[in-house]
């Protein structure tokens, strides 16, 4: 593949300085931070699980109370450990268990969380740390035999498919349907609320609004229901939602929990899309990545969706810059390269002349700066309109820039894109499409040459130039400066501004995480 | 009773598309809107127009259908006779019918897309499946394609079959040919004597066999073991 | 009165597709076949049926259908106001009103698609026109996306007109939301101090305003200057 | 363009000479035989217009008489002219309404059309032959003076779309909005019985099945609509009909009078596809084609037929062979590489891996086999079905391949192939569709660089092969045996059968054809 747009090494050395140098203070910034989510996902590796008679769950409970009663920056494990050697719960009752009963009593004002913390509350906190991260492994190498066990996509790109009925319960049959039809992963979309939620809703769901919700156990029923269908296909199918919005650290924690296999997780979705707030984010995302880290789980990241906003071509660049900052934080939270689902998107006007090869220039920038990244193929939906016989072709041109650079999931376009969420009968449709064009095209790709000089290497060197220049621009200023700026997606995003901001605290001396050592 | 399915068991969602003799704009969109209420669709979301020159335009309509289907009411071109083996399908005429069965094909009126019965009768078949041709006690005569009917009814004396093929629908021409065939056999030769008359092609309705005065019409995707099926169902009895 | 046109003028020829939650086969051509003549559709010709998985299938027809459309009885939520340009707008708001315009726009309740909203609003605007933000006489507040109701309320305190964004359909979520808006407003002032109501979106029937007790909505392919000259046609008066 | 594929130059030379060593024998054939229809389109030339009133045309009425006198072998035109000199009209009537005077009074059995034939009546003859090349020579010249004025199609492939109402008064509007929509050529579909009657159908026609007769009155209405919109358009919009049939010459011959630019125009479609007699085909086409060549109207071959009834992959070579031998006998028959609209079609198997390749191999072959010929590139029909979706889809890929391998001419498929004849809509859908996929693909040729040895050349050779190693076989046994023997679109057609054989005779000694020398 490599070598296709003659690259120049040096300067793709000098873009990924250039991110470093730009990502290092936010990296920084998240080292010495912390979120009440990071704290409950912590708790949630621990085992606390299930929610009070009003739904909300006893981790935002408990760590709301600890919070209230100590403050944040001090984190909630230590107060937490301590306090449970107190109220020990029955006997042969789990740790889990052990921790709801505290969580309870201190819902109930019962519980003082005061210190000091010795090195027992301590020793504690990382024995049940060491467990999480057992069950983290366990969770991994449950996957990797299943893997083994029913065999794999059979080729690249994966077919990823998204289920969206609003109904754990309709998405079900309709996920295991799209699997038998082909897919090789199948993203379940969350309801429009869920991101700003800051818990994590529990049990199943049957409802939302283009999505439902992303709960424990709605992420176990269908994992459940996909390793039935993987074993009746004899293939391992995929599943995906997002760890992403508010609880992003707690919705990686059950991911890497119920064996999830991909997240979408991005650096800077939530601020940008959700006015989430640019540090809670930074935070949040680092302890995330963290987990997907230890869970095997690979990250999808958005760009795509800056080209929803912006224009795909003036603003290609701004995608390159992204992947490497996602890239550069993704492998300083420990990710390797073959988890680094890197995003991108097929959105070019398709009035353009030359779209197509625009998109193919693109497309193989994308693929030769990540040789090693699984990367994330998006269809057009920007311009997709209701004309959905123009749609259904669109998203044929698609599959085929797909096939013709290499790319290694591609999520599904649906020609009812500007339409409703898809059909049952629309996923029929994309899945023909994908399948023809795969398949006619075969490796095609040996037959795609750029000209040297041409119109496709000089596009993705200029879009590779343009990219060094915001970097230089960025790394020169601050990225949380560019974000306030409107740099990516034109959505300006101030630091002090966005939600969630109140549960950002920066670390007091005494700070304490379990994890330290144990992630990477 | 069973509805459309959009993503939602019940939903009733259907999808649409027509183009209106009306230039495009607010109006067009409201004609097309009544359309689709007319055709039962509450609500109806317009997500697409487009003008096609200055007097037409173009839509696509989604939206949720009041109607259901009554699965009870369905009226189904059930197979009404046994599927045979090549085997069986010999045996019951040599065993039943004592002599070969005699069958001539064409595709007539000015139609000459011989493909779908070249399928059903030559040896090549379609589908996995052989062409009558390669039936041991099927003796078949295809006399091509545009042939007339009076050459037809000619061919045909003698004959216990006649496999009739229409492709070209435009104008209802399937419709008129296969009339003017009927009533020719009608006309030339006493109901006793008269060849069973089969029509096929794609775009036929298989219930509009007495109107159009055949014995059988078989639609798109037939295959020839099913024509000998009910050949043998119809000229040499079932199989005890 | 009209009728579709496939390539003859009066030929009501329409395609549609749905899916049915019954096994693919004869049965369910059938069903098929039946919703598309409670459609309207005769003689309707079953062109693709396609399983789904072992309980749906999926189908094509094309055909007639009977219905005409009427053009006198078509509902069209014609623009009842002048379309005016920049100049005409501030100097209508300017002379007439003697102060700003006061506008407060918003994407409510889990909808965070703003595009479409800044396309009204912003500077930048859409279809080569700029956006409200751009006319002199108007003030703009673009509150963004995922306002609570109570919220908007609140920020929309002694504005002139209230705008709001609604783009995810699903399970009718615009409508709920934009009820729920209507009736806050209601509830937080009296009729003569409540701002002008107006909401927008691709899939919104544009006859709904009443039912959904705002003052006007507008849908798919809006311009802002559409909507500035709705504002001075309302707030302003017309120019004499 | 030439050079993709790597081809051995020596084979090509070696392809073309056994094309010409298979069609000798049938073009000496030509040469030695006369139709009626061949005479008939002389009369046409000469002005003979016009029907009795039960529709049969005085062109049909005086050859037929004549025929009954003296037989064909003699030809039509001296006894036409010697009669003549004895039946003049009133002053001042032209000379085509003094043949009509003849064939009426002819058709009362009034005429005696024995010899001997003098001096006067040759003379006459090539006076008239002068007369009537003059006039194919001045439509000739008035289309080029319209493209100069109204200016030509802006880019290849010109953009081919059919009307097909079966009504001349519909297909107007809709040939209308077609060009407006951006049609570059617009053919009327003619009905499905035509091309069996052996006359050619009077005035302007409102009925057939699937296209109305093609007719004088009707060509001339519709190039009068089309110089309409050409000069609204400021860009000359062509017009094709069919030169094929029982009446191919007149067809011919009509299509030069009333300026048509292209006529489709095969030398085995007829015999194929509507079990034409062979020799009849072999003679009526060589004089079409000199017609044409003269009239510089562009053919084009029907090799997209034998892939609807043969496999497009098997058969192949078979479309290669036939383009060889369409080229052999057009360039006998005097027309330019610049007149050969050669055909060929994207009819493989969609569900055959690799189609797409395979497609773009064997579109390439054409392309490079025939650099100087503008090519006609069909779109899929076999293969679609009452899926519309799909439909876009794969007519999208057929533009695709025809902007990869630079095709010339490019006949617009419709969603609806398997369903009606296109509807207003399905032409607009499709245009959409072309102009989507050429702006999009834009050069994107430059970046279609088949891998040397790889699949794609591979392919195109083995075609080649194959089409060498056949027309070796025809060469060493007779061309009119292969056809015979199924070689084309697996249709038997032995020369002693099919329709239209009692319309053909050997030339006697004193046949005399006033065009000769003159027409190519
Ligand atoms: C191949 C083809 C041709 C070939 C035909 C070659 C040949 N020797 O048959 C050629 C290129 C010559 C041709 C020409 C024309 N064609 Co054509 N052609 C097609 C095409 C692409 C495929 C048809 C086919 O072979 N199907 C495959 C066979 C196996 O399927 P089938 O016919 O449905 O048969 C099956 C069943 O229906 C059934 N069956 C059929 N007959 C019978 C008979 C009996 C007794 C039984 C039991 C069963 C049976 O069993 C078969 C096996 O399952 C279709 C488009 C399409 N994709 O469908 C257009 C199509 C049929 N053609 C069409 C037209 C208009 C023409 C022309 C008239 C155009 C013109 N004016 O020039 C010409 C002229 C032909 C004429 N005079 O009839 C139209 C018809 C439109 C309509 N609905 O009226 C179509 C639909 C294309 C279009 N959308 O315009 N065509
Ligand atoms: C861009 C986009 C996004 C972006 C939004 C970025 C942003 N800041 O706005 C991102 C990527 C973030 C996004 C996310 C999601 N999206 Co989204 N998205 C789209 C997309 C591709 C285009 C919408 C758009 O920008 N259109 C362009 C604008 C200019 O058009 P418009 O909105 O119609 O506005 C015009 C008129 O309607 C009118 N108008 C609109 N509002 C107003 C208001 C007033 C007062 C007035 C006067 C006029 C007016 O004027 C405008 C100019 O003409 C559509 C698909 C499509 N092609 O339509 C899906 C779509 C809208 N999204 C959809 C969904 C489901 C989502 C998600 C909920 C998915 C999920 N569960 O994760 C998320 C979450 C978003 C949320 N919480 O709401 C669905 C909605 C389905 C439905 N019918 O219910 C769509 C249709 C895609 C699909 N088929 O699934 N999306
Ligand atoms: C990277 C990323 N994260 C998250 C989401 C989903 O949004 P939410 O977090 O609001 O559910 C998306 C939507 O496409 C996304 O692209
Ligand atoms: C080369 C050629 N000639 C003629 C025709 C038309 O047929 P007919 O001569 O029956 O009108 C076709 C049909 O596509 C064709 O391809």
């Amino acid at each position: 593949m490599a070598g296709k747009l003659d690259l120049d090494p040096l300067l793709v050395a000098r873009a990924r300085e250039l991110a470093a140098a730009a990502g290092r203070p936010v990296v920084d910034l998240a080292r010495t931070h912390t979120t009440v989510s990071v704290e409950r996902a912590m708790l949630r590796l621990f085992g606390l699980t299930g929610a009070d008679p009003d739904g909300t769950p006893w981790v935002n409970r408990l760590v709301d109370e600890i919070v209230a009663q100590n403050g944040l920056a001090g984190g909630v494990v230590l107060p937490a450990m301590h306090a449970l050697r107190r109220y020990q719960p029955l006997r042969g009752a789990s740790f889990g268990e052990g921790l709801q009963v505290l969580a309870q009593k201190a819902a109930a004002g019962a519980v003082s969380f005061g210190g000091p913390f010795r090195g027992a509350a301590r020793e504690a906190a990382v024995r049940a740390a060491r467990r999480a991260v057992s069950k983290l492994d366990a969770t991994r190498l449950t996957r990797e035999k299943l893997i083994r066990r029913y065999g794999d996509a059979p080729r690249r790109p994966w077919i990823y498919l998204i289920v969206a009925t609003g109904d754990i319960y309709e998405d079900i049959p309709q996920a295991v349907a799209a699997a038998r039809a082909g897919a090789d992963v199948i993203a379940v979309i969350r309801s429009t609320g869920q991101s700003l939620l800051d818990y994590v809703p529990e049990g199943a769901t049957r409802e939302g609004f283009a999505g439902t919700y992303a709960t424990r156990e709605n992420f176990r029923l269908m994992r459940a229901a996909l390793d039935g269908v993987s074993r009746e296909l004899g293939r391992y199918v995929r599943l995906t939602n997002y760890a992403s919005g508010l609880c992003m650290p707690e919705m990686a924690a059950l991911a890497g929990l119920e064996r999830l296999d991909m997240m979408l997780n991005d650096s800077m979705y939530g601020i940008l899309f959700r006015d989430i707030n640019p540090i809670r984010t930074f935070v949040d995302q680092r302890f995330s990545r963290q987990i997907h880290a230890r869970a095997g789980i690979i990250i999808n990241t958005g760009e795509d969706n800056y080209l929803t906003t912006a224009d795909a071509v003036a603003d290609a660049h701004t995608v390159t810059v992204s992947q490497l900052l996602n890239e550069y934080f993704a492998h300083e939270a420990g990710l390797a390269d073959g988890q680094l689902g890197l995003g991108h998107a097929f959105e070019i006007n398709p009035d353009l002349p030359d779209s197509l090869r625009l998109e193919t220039a693109h497309a193989l920038l994308a693929r030769e700066l990540f040789p090693d990244a699984p990367l994330k193929w998006m269809p057009p939906t920007k311009h997709m309109t209701g004309d959905v016989f123009r749609g259904n072709l669109l998203d044929g041109m698609f599959n085929l820039v797909g096939a013709l650079t290499g790319q290694s999931i591609l999520l599904v376009g649906m020609m009812t894109e500007a339409v409703v969420t898809p059909w049952l009968s629309d996923r029929d449709i994309a899945l023909q499409n994908v399948r023809y064009v795969l398949s006619a095209a075969g490796d095609m790709a040996e037959d795609f040459v750029p000209a040297p000089g041409g119109f496709v290497q000089q596009r993705a060197h200029r879009v590779l130039g343009e990219a060094v220049e915001l970097l230089e621009r960025i790394a020169a200023g601050s990225l949380l400066g560019a974000i306030a700026d409107g740099t990516f997606g034109i959505m300006r995003r101030p630091p002090d501004r966005g939600r969630g901001l109140d549960g950002v605290a920066r670390m007091s001396e005494d700070y304490f995480s379990p994890f330290d050592g144990l992630l990477p | 009773m069973i509805r459309p399915y959009g993503d939602t068991t019940g939903d009733g969602m259907v999808q649409t598309s027509f183009t209106l003799p009306v230039p495009a704009g607010r109006r067009a969109d409201g004609a097309a809107l009544q359309l689709a209420a007319k055709m039962g669709m509450e609500p109806a979301m317009l997500v697409h127009s487009r003008a096609m020159g200055d007097g037409h335009t173009f839509f696509v309509v989604y939206g949720r259908v009041r109607h259901a289907v009554d699965l009870g009411a369905v009226t189904v071109a059930e197979r009404d006779f046994p599927l045979l083996t090549a085997t069986e399908i010999n045996t019951a005429v040599k065993r039943r019918l004592r002599r070969k069965l005699a069958i001539v094909g064409a595709c007539i009126g000015t139609d000459a897309h011989t493909v779908g019965i070249d399928a059903i009768l030559n040896v090549k078949g379609i589908a996995g499946e052989k062409g009558l041709e390669y039936y041991r006690e099927l003796t078949v005569t295809n006399l091509g394609a545009q042939v007339s009917v009076p050459d037809l009814v000619e061919a045909a004396a003698g004959a216990d079959a006649v496999l009739v093929s229409q492709v070209v629908t435009q104008r209802d021409a399937h419709l008129h040919n296969t009339r003017e065939m009927s009533a020719a056999f009608r006309e030339a030769m006493p109901a006793h004597r008269r060849p069973l008359l089969i029509v096929g092609g794609p775009r036929f309705d298989e219930g509009m066999a007495a109107d159009l005065g055949v014995d059988r019409i078989f639609g798109r995707g037939t295959t020839p073991r099913e024509v000998a099926s009910y050949l043998v169902h119809r000229l040499a009895g079932e199989p005890s």
